[in-house]
């Protein structure tokens, strides 16, 4: 595993094996929190942080801890990381830690995390994991943004309202009326939104994917069919 | 009036009984040639009990039953046996199958029949054996020898004998034709079937819609205990466990037999013939068959030989070709279509439909299910169709078996009745034989699994056990090293021969190869086959250097193994050096790169140069006559083989070849036809 | 065999349950000043609206009074409080909770502000299950109907006029949606008069010292 | 000409998918004709106006999807699910409600799946909810009645949905509406402040419902359906209020007769509940999944925030159907017991 | 006392997170020991699905070999003699997506084959007797040999060793015997309409079949 | 009384169901919902699980953290309470009876990252729930998802033989109809 590259690394992270759209992890926060821009950005944030703390500190003590109480010790330290971040976001963010509500909290339960850091972190030397957990935790909070976005323009037909709540008063003013006098869609705002547009997304991905698949069998031959037998009876002398 | 019971389900499709009942029934006569199909029913098929020549009496013994399920075949009519062989039968896949073709004399001569007057003197078994050697399959559907059926256990109690007189398919009047004209012989043999399984009640089963028939089935069943019960029409009443639950409220358990609730159900043609098989002696070598539809002038019902050609009995009825979409056997609901007009009529051949495109129009396409149930409202299985279509589209099998797929009787109400037009029925079928297939296969792989476990096993051992030998032997050979003796091989004979066979016979073949070069695909192959040979002879060159480096005691055989392939490989670029040659000559010069093809090319142009004047036809013919030669030897060895009572093994080995031999024989000759009418 | 197991492995987790007790309970303590500080201030954040600070000087979530299923008027469900806005320790405004039970899909929370004066300093919605898109412009971030409360006391306008306009009062309805609106209006007028019938205790009026503010 | 090979049966029904579609859009004709005699052009012109939305959504998609547009468009499913629809929305709506509904209902809920025969929700239905929680100002515009209010005429009808900036709509709540939302006061009360109620239930309403309720008949007559899903619905709803009417306040929802032909009750039982698509296959299954609607149905519009909830309870049972069917599996010939489910 | 641990928030948070931890600790250290679980039943349920043809084509010497590998998370798509019923087989069992057989492995063939030694070339060298995985093949040194027909699994594994390449792969034909209805077949390949069985395209595959 | 957890029961069930409303507990939900049987066996466990961990660790708040004072520690604790009841589930599953273990063994472990089970106890906390309204709660929540769960399953198996368009297959289709299904359960709003 050692031999992965930061190349791989980010393709998987942010379009391959996509933690929200693809490995389908991860879905109650993109779902709960993706009515608007700026929840989805803070949300995404906390998740990158946590991300990167637990795959760094899993990635340390990977060899120190046995199998039995592998996952109890993974699962307190992204408690902890949770905690810590949910204690300062409650300090400094305080109305968008209201808004998350429970979701913050509920990073902990987020199964990217505990499978990056069983699955990767675990098994990887320090700087990969560092840098696998920021790019999944990347490629999740896009997909964050993306629904975020799409739901608050066809919600309300403006987009990044109250993004003081995160970036300070200054913030205020980034709204971005797209369509004035907007008959809002109300369903992109509600639970059904959540489900379909996620869903548009996926399919949307699959589309993408599909044209790039043709694109690919254009360019390059297929590996011979059947180049992968191997002889069951060993080799014949 | 007896109480009778409904099923569920079931559908109403308009009769178009009239139509072949406007005659009464009508002998077809003595067709000129009799093709009488080995297997005609359920069960093993019959094995031939005469030769091409013997000349046969009508009546006359012509196949024997083999095995328990099975029923013999009887001469329709005196005259000789022409041939026993392969034909095209009456089966909805268009497979031929083998039949004895009897051409007849015209004489019709009876061989000695002798009935016997009262059945009831007779032993059980007697009287079953002669039903059993009157050939009587069941006559309503599906074929199945009667005398197994009536052979009932005695631990089962059978209350109710029924015979099923429903012909609940529209357009075939045949059983209704037998009970207007022959109601004494169906009650006679009702009351044998009686005799027989000495049931509580003996019910004689008619649909409301042919009065006539009640009538007179009532008046000959008079004073006999026998009872006609009539009950409201609906496809499909006819069905053995529809009918039993219309007769006597009970259902069949699923899987089980109608015995086992005490039920025993015959055709009331399978009664007639009965009586004829007991009463007069004579075996089944005819029946009632309705040849009705739109492309038929004059629809009736003909009492026809079995073996006769539905060819003839159309014409009998005045054929309209051009006006005819599909031709069936059986009715519109349950029958299939056969492949042309030439098949024979068979024992279950109750109806030949020969319906217009605008009577039973070619099917449009299917849409989407869309649920609407009507399917399930008509089942009389009372299964759900639209499920198990969902399912076997998805190929779902556990869900099918789930849904009861194999309580199916495929009876086609549900494809009548969808407004989608599915073709459920044989969405049906073809799962329930994929079903079975995996099923087969599976017990298949169980069994090589164990063998590949066994295998792995006992090469285990063996590893073990040569290991400890090689150091028993190691011990032994420093022993041996002392004394210095040397050992010279003596064994060489057996490869030898094995060489020369094998020269001779890619000998054969390669001239083979030679003359059916010429198509652009026979290039393609001959062009594979010199890149493949290569390659093998690269990798047994090298397999040989390796044996005689570890000193293998197979370098005889390896270094055999790459001179046949060198050889072939010559061969090959031979052939494909010719071949290009002479049908491209620029293309030949293109693709022949490498130094050996060109070597080759220029040997081959010498042998070429000779062959090049022969025509094509000639060519052909040389070859035919090589590949008969072959087949011939071949045929010999099975022979001998067959003879030598050799192991089974080898025998379907040998069979196999010939089978394939003869294969090519064919093409061969095909080829020659082309060639000769080029 | 077993014991071992069992104490390397509850060892190890302890170990690991002191670091991230250690990681939490720092981060705990030098954030907790601050949680302190944000826990007021958004509860404060609302009552602000109504009362922005230059009005008063106090703090006015330290000075209550309760309120409860029993102040008649207030249809409160349960026990609340009262907030005082003081200015220089005169009591310049207070703000009410009140609830109105008659919305479209249930109770609607609401905070009133009153003035000395006996007229809205302004009202805002808390909670409420109105359908969105119909309901809910009750909620200042979807419409500022809801201000245009402010300034209106019970003489202004006259009884008749509370009420919304479908039902000839004063205040505009939206379309396609009275009930909320004529909800919200009524509880307001309710908690207006709740603070007319209570004057004395909410603003610390005693009957004597009635001075020149009435 | 060469003899065909084909599979049994060879004879086939008189049925065909089209000639079923078209049944129903025959039997929605009564309700259409009485809906319009007491709100006005408003339906007809929805239908149109949806029909034409809806062979485009429909032809799209099957654009897209490669299929052929012929075979597809010709099985008349699209302008069932546009009539159901159209009839569902308030009359007067603006034709870019319309639009968004029949997209909804044929590309998001039909051909996402699959096109006909796949989608597991009923299409129309989903349609309505989407447009019901996304603009609820413009879903809960209903026109009063003949009687009541005056009605537009064509023109104006025309107007109000092509250029809805220009008309403005008179509304009134219906009939439910005026149920759900007054708990306090004694039926009778209630019936003679409103204007809109009539002998049963609400003016026009009764008479709407009973022409669907004839529309229905005549599709059972036509045996185009079965009688169990309908029959459980309407019998379930009809128990309910009859065991919680009190006859005396309204918060006990009204009497079975007012729940019967008010809303889309009627439209609801042999239109909406009947689609087989979407519903339980088995006849047991069906009745169960009518049963539950009605429950659903009585419990939503007297308790629940949306006081005709047919769509609601349909979408909920749609869903509910395939596992329904997992259980409700008719007991084949020749088993002992039912052999569903595991 | 907890009052008292109360004010030192740091002892108190100790005390509780490690005692709860300690606790855990100790049972899954007690349930590690006591509850260990020996094999993997799966791979046997998986071993079962996959059509023992032991091929090798999937890349591991036999079936069994590659049921733990699946069971040890690889791609279930690379049997081709298990084909798309084996795929769907496995992802029931395993709660996977199916997935379309990966082709590097070999392509599905529906026709079962068994191997056939034309005799009169054979010179006995016994290769394919070690070459084949289920012991069907009879024969002795230097002496003709011949497959059991009805135990060949149809892996062709033997085929390739013959120094003398006189094995034949015979796919099996459909006769009378083994016809069955088949599935309708769409009308056309670009156009999914569902099928009916009167396609023209329908009735001549099964008339050439 | 009895009203108020039955308000409480069918207020998790339908009204807020945990899935389709609050999006809990998402992930099992679509990933284990391919196959009715499976579902059905997630369920169970969940159930069992939810119901048990809600009320332990209500215990543990009012017992242990906030007499202590440590209410931010309530995610740490939560989180270790439900890997322990989802272990010791597990051990006297596989201990008492195997029959069951087999059905449930396997979607124990997956508990423990289901966030319904720490939404449960969380949102215990937030709505202030005693002891017998956190069981209540808890096992409403747990049906609320085993419901829908199970519904969802059968629908995919249909969906599984549908003729989806190649992009929607599989993941996307779920999402989708997740999605109207969660528009049917807006039906339920304002029930109680
Ligand atoms: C494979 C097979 C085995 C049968 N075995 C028996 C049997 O042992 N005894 C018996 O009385 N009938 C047996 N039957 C006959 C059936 O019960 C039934 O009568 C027969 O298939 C004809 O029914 P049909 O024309 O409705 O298809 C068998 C039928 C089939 C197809
Ligand atoms: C759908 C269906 C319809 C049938 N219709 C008839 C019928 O009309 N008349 C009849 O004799 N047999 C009919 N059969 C065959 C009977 O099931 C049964 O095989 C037969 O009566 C047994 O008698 P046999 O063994 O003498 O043929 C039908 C079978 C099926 C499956
Ligand atoms: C689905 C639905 C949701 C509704 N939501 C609200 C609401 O949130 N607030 C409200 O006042 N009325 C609501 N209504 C009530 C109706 O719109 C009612 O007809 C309206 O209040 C009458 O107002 P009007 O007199 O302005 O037409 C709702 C009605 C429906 C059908
Ligand atoms: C009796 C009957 C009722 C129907 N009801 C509906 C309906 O409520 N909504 C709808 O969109 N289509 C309905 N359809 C049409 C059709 O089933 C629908 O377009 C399919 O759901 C599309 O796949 C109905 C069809 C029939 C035969
Ligand atoms: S009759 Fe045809 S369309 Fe109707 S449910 Fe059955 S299979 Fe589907
Ligand atoms: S063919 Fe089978 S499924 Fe169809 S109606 Fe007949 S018994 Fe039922
Ligand atoms: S590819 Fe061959 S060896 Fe591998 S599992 Fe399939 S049959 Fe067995
Ligand atoms: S490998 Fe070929 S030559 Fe050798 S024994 Fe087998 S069949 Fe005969
Ligand atoms: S994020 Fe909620 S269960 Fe995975």
């Amino acid at each position: 595993m050692a031999s992965t590259s930061y190349r791989e690394l980010s393709l998987n992270g942010l379009w391959k094996n996509n933690p929200a759209i693809v490995q389908l992890l991860g879905l109650c926060p993109l779902l709960a929190v993706t009515g608007s821009v700026v929840n989805a950005i803070g949300l995404g944030l906390a998740t990158i942080l946590v991300l990167v703390c637990s795959n760094s500190a899993v990635s340390l003590i990977r060899n120190i801890v046995s199998d039995a109480v592998r996952l109890p010790t993974f699962v307190m330290i992204i408690a902890a990381a949770v905690t810590c971040i949910e204690l300062l976001m409650q300090a400094f963010a305080y109305e968008l830690y209201q808004i998350l509500g429970i979701f913050l909290p509920l990073i902990t339960t987020n199964c990217v995390i505990l499978g990056r850091a069983d699955g990767f972190a675990a098994k990887n030397r320090l700087a990969p994991a560092l840098y696998d957990g920021l790019i999944m935790g990347v490629g999740f909070a896009l997909i964050l943004v993306l629904l975020g976005a799409m739901r608050e323009l066809l919600g309300t037909g403006a987009l990044f309202a109250n993004m003081d709540l995160l970036f300070g008063a200054g913030a205020a003013s980034w709204e971005i009326v797209v369509f004035t006098d907007y008959q809002p869609f109300l369903l992109a705002v509600l639970p059904p939104g959540a489900f379909i547009f996620t869903g548009l997304i996926i399919v949307l991905k699959n589309i993408i994917d599909d044209r790039i698949k043709r694109y690919q069998d254009l360019r390059k031959e297929r590996p011979a069919k059947g180049s992968k037998r191997v002889r069951v009876t060993g080799n014949i002398s | 009036m007896r109480k009778v019971f409904d099923f569920h389900g079931g559908i109403h499709p308009p009769e178009n009984k009239q139509q072949s009942l406007q005659t009464p029934i009508v002998k077809a006569g003595i067709p000129p040639l009799l093709v009488l199909p080995l297997s005609q029913h359920i069960g093993a098929p019959a094995v031939p009990a005469v030769a091409p020549g013997d000349r046969v009496l009508k009546g006359q013994l012509i196949g024997e039953a083999r095995g328990f399920v099975s029923v013999p075949l009887h001469a329709p009519t005196s005259g000789t046996i022409e041939a026993v062989e392969e034909r095209q039968i009456a089966h909805p896949s268009g497979h031929r199958a083998p039949c004895i073709v009897i051409r007849s004399d015209g004489l019709d001569e009876w061989i000695e029949c002798r009935g016997i007057e009262d059945y009831t003197t007779l032993d059980k078994s007697d009287l079953l054996q002669r039903i059993r050697n009157a050939g009587i399959a069941g006559m309503g559907g599906a074929g199945f020898p009667s005398a197994v059926k009536l052979a009932v256990q005695p631990e089962k109690k059978i209350s109710t004998l029924i015979i099923n007189g429903t012909e609940c398919e529209p357009y075939i009047t045949a059983d209704d034709a037998l009970m207007r004209e022959r109601a004494e012989q169906i009650v006679s043999g009702a009351m044998i079937l009686r005799h027989l399984v000495e049931p509580e009640e003996t019910l004689l089963g008619v649909e409301d819609n042919k009065p006539e028939a009640i009538a007179t089935l009532l008046t000959a069943a008079q004073g006999t205990g026998l009872e006609v019960v009539s009950f409201p029409t609906k496809y499909p009443s006819g069905g053995e466990k529809q009918l039993i639950e219309i007769l006597t409220g009970k259902q069949v358990p699923s899987g089980g037999l109608p015995a086992d609730i005490g039920v025993v159900c015959q055709n009331m043609g399978s009664a007639a013939a009965i009586h004829d098989a007991v009463v007069l002696g004579r075996p089944l070598i005819s029946r009632i068959t309705t040849v009705t539809g739109d492309a038929i002038d004059q629809p009736q019902n003909f009492e026809v030989l079995l073996g006769t050609s539905m060819a003839y009995l159309l014409e009998k009825a005045g054929y309209r070709a051009e006006r005819n979409n599909r031709l069936v056997m059986g009715g519109p609901m349950m029958g299939f279509t056969v492949p042309s007009p030439d098949v024979p009529v068979v024992k279950t051949t109750n109806c030949i439909l020969a319906p217009s495109e605008r009577e039973l129009p070619t099917p449009p396409p299917a849409q989407a299910c869309i649920r609407c149930g009507m399917c399930a409202e008509v089942c009389p299985a009372s299964l759900l169709p639209q499920q198990m279509f969902w399912f076997a589209q998805g190929k779902e099998f556990d869900k099918l078996e789930q849904h009861n797929l194999f309580d199916c009787i495929e009876c086609g109400a549900c494809s009548y009745a969808c407004p989608s037009n599915i073709p459920l029925v044989q969405y049906y079928r073809a799962s329930k034989a994929e079903i079975l297939q995996l099923r087969r296969d599976h017990e298949k792989s169980e069994h090589s699994r164990l063998r590949f476990e066994a295998r792995q096993e006992r090469l285990e051992r063996e590893e073990r056990e040569k290991a400890e030998k090689r150091a028993a032997r190691k011990k032994a050979a420093e022993a041996k090293a002392k004394q210095g003796t040397a050992n010279g091989e003596a064994e060489e004979d057996p490869i030898q021969a094995a060489i020369e066979r094998a020269k001779a016979k890619k000998a054969a073949q390669q001239s083979a190869a030679d003359a059916q070069g010429g198509s652009e695909g026979e290039r393609e192959k001959l062009e594979k086959a010199v890149v493949s040979t290569r390659k093998r002879l690269d990798t047994a060159i090298a397999k040989l250097e390796q044996a005689q480096a570890e000193g293998s005691d197979l370098v005889e055989a390896l270094q055999t193994g790459v001179d046949k392939t060198r050889l072939k490989l010559e061969t090959a670029e031979t052939a494909l050096a010719a071949l290009q040659n002479s049908s491209d000559s620029t293309t030949a010069e293109s693709t022949s790169s490498t130094d050996a093809a060109q070597l080759a090319i220029e040997k081959a142009m010498a042998a070429r140069a000779a062959e090049a004047d022969l025509s094509p036809a000639e060519k052909a013919r040389a070859d035919l006559e090589k590949l008969e030669q072959r087949l011939e030897k071949s045929r010999a060895k099975l022979a001998q083989s067959r003879d030598a009572g050799d192991e089974e093994k080898i025998i379907e080995a040998l069979e196999a070849t010939v089978e394939r031999l003869a294969g090519k024989v064919e093409q061969a000759r095909q080829q020659l036809q082309q060639a000769e009418s080029a | 065999m077993l014991r071992q197991s069992i104490t390397r492995n509850s060892l190890l987790l302890a170990l690991f349950a002191v670091c991230t007790t250690l990681l939490i309970v720092g981060t705990h303590l030098s954030t907790k000043e601050d949680i302190a500080e944000q826990i007021r201030r958004a509860e404060e954040k609302a009552l602000l609206q109504i009362i922005p600070r230059d009005r008063h000087d106090n703090s006015m979530l330290d000075d209550t009074l309760p309120a409860g299923p029993e102040s008649a008027g207030l249809q409160l469900a349960e026990e609340k409080r009262i907030y005082r806005a003081r200015s220089e320790g005169r009591i310049v405004a207070v703000i009410v909770p009140a609830v109105a039970p008659d919305g479209y899909s249930g109770a609607i929370d609401l905070i009133v502000g009153i003035n000395r004066d006996g007229s809205v300093a302004g009202v805002r919605v808390l909670t409420h299950k109105e359908t969105p898109g119909l309901g809910d412009k009750v909620d200042l971030r979807k419409s500022d109907w809801i201000l245009s409360f402010s300034g209106r006391s019970l003489s202004n306008p006259r009884p008749e006029g509370w009420a919304v306009k479908k039902d000839k009062g004063e205040f505009d309805q939206f379309t396609g949606a009275t009930i909320t609106p004529r909800a919200v209006v009524a509880a307001v007028r309710r908690a207006l008069e709740f603070g007319r019938d209570n004057r004395a205790e909410l603003f610390e009026i005693s009957k004597t010292t009635d001075g020149g503010d009435s | 000409m060469a003899l065909m090979r084909v599979t049994s049966p060879h004879a086939h029904g008189p049925m065909s998918t089209q000639r079923v579609m078209q049944s129903v859009l025959l039997a929605t004709v009564p309700g259409i004709i009485v809906l319009t005699h007491f709100f006005g052009f408003g339906t007809l012109v929805n239908i149109l106006w949806g029909c034409v939305v809806a062979l485009s959504c429909e032809a799209l998609a099957l654009k897209l999807r490669g299929r052929p547009l012929g075979f597809y468009l010709k099985d008349c499913s699209a302008l069932v699910t546009a009539f159901l629809l159209c009839i569902a929305l308030p009359p007067y709506s603006p034709w870019w409600l319309i639009a968004v509904g029949i997209a909804s209902s044929i590309l998001l809920a039909k051909h996402f799946y699959g096109g006909m025969g796949y989608n597991p929700f009923n299409p129309a239905m989903v349609g309505y909810v989407v447009l019901l929680i996304s603009f609820p100002v413009q879903m809960t515009a209903w026109a009063p009645p003949r009687g009541v209010g005056e009605l537009p005429g064509l023109m104006e009808a025309l107007q109000a949905c092509f250029v809805p900036a220009t008309f403005d709509a008179v509304t009134l709540a219906t009939p439910l509406d005026v149920m759900r939302q007054n708990s306090s006061l004694l039926v009778e009360d209630l019936w003679s402040q409103s204007p809109q109620f009539g002998r049963w239930a609400g003016i026009g309403w009764e008479w709407v419902n009973i022409a669907f309720l004839a529309g229905g008949c005549w599709l059972l007559y036509q045996r185009i359906f079965t009688w169990h899903a309908p029959v459980a619905m309407l019998a379930s709803i009809a128990l309910l209020a009859a065991i919680f009417n009190d006859a005396g306040s309204s918060a006990s929802g009204g009497s079975p007769l007012f729940h019967l032909l008010s809303g889309a009750t009627m439209f609801g039982a042999f239109f909406i509940v009947t689609d087989p698509v979407t519903s339980a296959v088995s006849l047991r299954g069906r009745l169960v999944y009518g049963a539950l609607i009605g429950v659903l149905v009585y419990v939503i519009r007297v308790r629940g925030n949306y006081p005709d909830a047919v769509a609601f309870a349909v979408l909920i049972m749609n869903f509910a159907a395939p596992f329904i069917d997992h259980y409700t599996q008719p007991r084949t010939y020749g088993h002992e017991k039912s052999g569903g489910g595991s | 006392m907890v009052e008292l641990l109360a004010q030192y928030p740091l002892v108190a948070a100790l005390i509780a997170l490690v005692g709860l931890a300690a606790v855990f600790g100790a049972l899954l250290g007690f349930a590690a020991i006591r509850f260990r679980t020996e094999g993997n039943p799966i791979v046997e349920q998986i071993n079962d699905i996959l059509p023992q043809t032991q091929c090798g084509q999937c890349g591991h010497p036999g079936c069994k070999p590659y049921a733990e590998a699946i069971a040890g998370g690889e791609a279930i798509n690379k049997c081709p003699p298990g084909g798309e019923a084996g795929i769907q087989a496995l992802a029931d069992l395993l709660d996977l997506e199916v997935i379309p057989l990966d082709d590097e492995h070999g392509e599905e063939d529906p026709r079962p084959a068994v191997a056939f030694i034309r005799e009169d070339e054979c010179i006995g060298c016994t290769k394919c007797i070690q070459a084949c995985p289920v012991d069907a093949i009879l024969g002795a040194a230097k002496q003709m040999h011949t497959v059991i027909a009805s135990e060949c699994t149809g892996c062709d594994l033997c085929v390739e060793p013959c120094p003398v390449d006189c094995i034949d792969m015979l796919r099996e034909e459909e006769s009378l015997q083994n016809w069955h209805w088949h599935l309708p077949d769409p009308v056309s390949r670009n156009v999914d309409i569902i099928a009916t069985d009167a396609a023209p395209e329908a009735t001549s595959r099964d008339r050439a079949a | 009384m009895l009203a108020d957890y039955s308000v409480l029961l069918i207020g998790a069930i339908l009204v807020n169901n945990f899935v389709l409303v609050q999006f809990l507990g998402l992930c099992p939900f679509m990933g284990v919902s391919n196959k009715l049987e499976t579902a059905m066996g997630m369920s169970m466990a969940t159930t069992f699980v939810l119901t048990l961990a809600s009320a332990c660790s209500n215990l543990t708040y009012h017992f242990l953290l906030l007499p202590l004072g440590l209410g931010y520690l309530k995610t740490i604790a939560f989180i270790l309470v439900i890997a322990v009841v989802v272990q010791f589930t597990e051990m006297v599953v596989r201990k008492t009876s195997p029959l069951l273990y087999r059905v449930l063994g396997v979607y124990l472990p997956l508990i423990t990252t289901n966030c319904a089970v720490l939404g449960v106890a969380l949102l215990n906390i937030n709505k202030d729930h005693s002891f017998l309204q956190a069981l209540f709660y808890g096992f409403g929540a747990a049906v609320g998802f085993s419901l829908v769960l199970v519904l969802f399953a059968a629908m995919r198996e249909r969906l599984a033989v549908a003729d989806v368009p190649q992009p929607f297959k599989g993941a996307a289709i779920g999402m989708i109809t997740a999605g109207l299904m969660s528009l049917g359960f807006m039906g339920f709003a304002g029930l109680v």
